[in-house]
């Protein structure tokens, strides 16, 4: 049993916030399409990070200025996008090098759940009337570095997304390292799931009681 | 004399056969060769197998062609789109076949069928229903899956610029699958919106090798694809 | 047995003309090393050709003036050449990908021995002391359309390279589609060795004579 | 900050460890990174495999490295060179290992490795000695060999213009392996004759991303190899 979470814990950006403080200097990036976006936006002064988005472009920048878009220049998520002196184009076998090779350092991905040994599931709720789409998550999560996960604690409707078992399809097996909720930070460890950070408010007994995995202090 | 050029989209699409495998490149709107598609949606040809990384939107290009049911399957890694209820409507009544692949294990296949490498292993989608019933294997402890390479009768490859010997540039990240679609096809039919001299492009620059093009065609301006879904166009007009 | 052949038949220049007219217009290229350099200097006019050379130029010219070489441009050999204009420069996994992708329409290429069934050994006499070396010959003749090789008829000795079978290790199985020698040009058929034409003053019986693979008129 | 110059050769090769597999570019002397081979001899790391093309020739670079005993085992297509006597000689005598890998399996292997690809298969040397002892496996009625990705520990690469991103052009041939080893290794070293800012080189034309680059030296102008084996020059000199 799990309780519907009554706490709201950090707004979205503070989430963004706490996941670009985790990614170091020199890093390269890929963020997956909705929240993980934000992260770009909180990368803290001093520390240059590049972004790499699946459909051929290192070095992405923000958004174009209104009215400069381009559409033969977008990111991932199909936006406008722009690109950052010592960016380069490549096509999509190459770009999958980057990610598969394991020479993308972190990439940030939302989630529909994560177990606690890692286990991800974030393309499809197996529903027979869904159009299922994987785009590039399950080659991210096989291929990045480091995977960080960001999302809400709960669902919608109180349903836990921390679980002790995917009832999703998953994307990858054991792949997160990290998860960023709105109410705390937990590392996947050997050992499970280990509360790294809580927001305000939080006490670990709460977290427990909205969690279905099984936190460790 | 190696003149790869053709005069019209029409020439450049004639032979396509029915039940024929085709590339179509893109990533959503950014490299689609729009003017081709709705070529082949005159042309006729159906039973088709589309290998394409979405499943076009509104009612023009890709989306288009799925709509006149000219194709029998799709072969591609994210067939949900914003503004298109084409394919989710004639999937949903069990009318085009979906083969659903990870977008990276997708580029690889292409490029291993152009490559002349029949299969590969991959450690993406391991453990997931994508991986169900194919063959996994061991390599230094770590588990992947063998996937076969794709190679198709077409490519249809939107480019920026061309010369008759077919090598090709593209723009920005229009780029993405064109250059691993041109090698993997039989028959590469390409157009590009310049058309230059041999020499003009830099040896150094070209993209695509003009030995994996087949036939160019020049279209200068072609349609964005956006902008007539939000002008609710609808091919062929 | 096979006799010593006497007869001088075509010198390497008319073999090389007798390969370059049977490259059609339009063709993509791979010339082996050596002799096989030869016959782009007889491609009739008006066929337009181009040559590819697997460490990674297509559109490959002629050599370059005394005094214009440039280390950093050619061929398979090592030696200076030029660029045409059209011609591009790429990496090595693209080379391979045009050469074992089937993109390639015709190589020409040296031979040690060729069997009656197009096996192909021109990489190793397989003696103990030798330095093995292979290059891009296995490549070529797994993916390259036609595969035409140019030799002469016997050794310096007078032993046969068109055999029964090969002795020496092999470069590729059933692979040749046709040899040209200095006494004639043999196709590849399913059938056996065809003999397609004879050098001046060659019957078909002393060629059989200097052959150890039996020849069909 | 994104830096990856290094003042010199000595910084560049520094961390090279005994045992190390070592990828290093080149095509013959084209693209062959002669000046971190130098420092790579200073720097004295030994039981090295070496993972290139060639074997070198005189008794600078490659051969020279060879010629030094630091090189256990080569991997590569061509081991007979024209002008040099060095590998030869050690292979004779047994003090050097040889594996003989077709120069398209060579290329693939590595382009394997730096793509996470464990292995894949080929038709290039089927039914060779050089297949012997390796699985084959028909696919469409064709039969093929099974081939393993290489994965080096550093990438010795040789570059015409690279910036402080890694970003990297190539000259004419001397591309060759270049762009695939710069991926194949954990740390990629680059000597580039020309540092520009970022943003210098255009986008669309990058051969090698930054992100396979590890570290990046300046050296305006590298020895031509066949000069100094024609000067019967021997290093260290």
């Amino acid at each position: 049993m799990v309780n519907h979470a009554e706490i709201e814990g950090w707004s979205t950006n503070e989430m963004a916030q706490k996941v670009a403080l985790d990614i170091p200097d020199a890093s390269y990036v890929n963020l997956g399409i909705g929240i993980p976006e934000k992260v770009a936006g909180y990368v803290p002064e001093g520390r240059e990070v590049i972004y790499h988005t699946e459909n051929g472009l290192l070095g992405m920048g923000p958004s174009p200025a209104p009215g400069q878009e381009d559409p033969e220049l977008i990111n991932a998520g199909k936006k406008a996008v722009t690109a950052i002196p010592g960016a380069c184009y490549f096509h999509h076998a190459d770009s999958f090098t980057m990610i598969r090779g394991k020479h993308i350092d972190v990439c940030v991905l939302g989630a529909l759940q994560v177990a606690q040994n890692g286990d991800l599931a974030n393309w499809s709720t197996g529903e027979p009337d869904a159009i299922p789409a994987v785009g590039g998550a399950m080659d991210l999560v096989a291929g990045v570095k480091t995977v960080y996960v960001i999302t809400r604690h709960t669902t919608k409707t109180g349903e836990a997304k921390i679980v002790k078992t995917c009832s999703y399809p998953l994307t990858g097996k054991s792949v997160v390292n990290r998860i960023y909720t709105n109410l705390a930070i937990l590392d996947v460890t050997a050992n499970g799931l280990k509360v790294r950070e809580m927001a305000p408010e939080v006490s670990f007994e709460y977290l427990q009681s909205v969690t279905e995995a099984t936190l460790i202090r | 004399m190696i003149n790869k050029l053709v005069p019209t989209v029409e020439d450049a699409v004639a032979d396509i056969f029915d039940g024929a495998t085709i590339l179509i490149s893109g990533f959503g709107e950014a490299g689609s060769p729009i003017e081709l598609i709705h070529a082949l949606i005159d042309q006729g040809a159906k039973d088709l197998t589309v290998v394409s990384n979405n499943t076009g939107s509104g009612q023009v290009g890709l989306a288009a062609l799925i709509a006149h049911k000219r194709v029998k399957k799709m072969i591609c890694s994210f067939p949900r789109t914003a503004n298109s209820t084409v394919f989710p409507d004639l999937y949903h009544k069990g009318e085009i076949e979906l083969e659903l692949v990870p977008q990276g294990t997708l580029a690889e296949r292409i490029r291993a069928g152009g490559a002349g490498i029949p299969a590969f292993f991959t450690p993406a989608s391991v453990g997931t229903p994508l991986a169900e019933g194919k063959e996994t294997r061991e390599f230094d402890g770590q588990t992947y899956v063998m996937e076969k390479a794709i190679v198709a009768d077409f490519a249809l490859v939107r480019a920026h610029t061309a010369d008759r010997y077919g090598n090709l540039t593209y723009n920005k990240t229009a780029r993405n699958f064109g250059p691993i679609m041109s090698t993997g096809a039989r028959k590469t039919i390409v157009q590009a919106e310049r058309i230059v001299e041999l020499g003009e492009i830099d040896p150094e620059i070209v993209v695509t090798p003009g030995i994996f093009v087949q036939r160019v065609v020049h279209i200068a301006n072609p349609a964005q694809e956006s902008k007539l879904v939000a002008e609710n166009r609808r091919y062929p007009w």
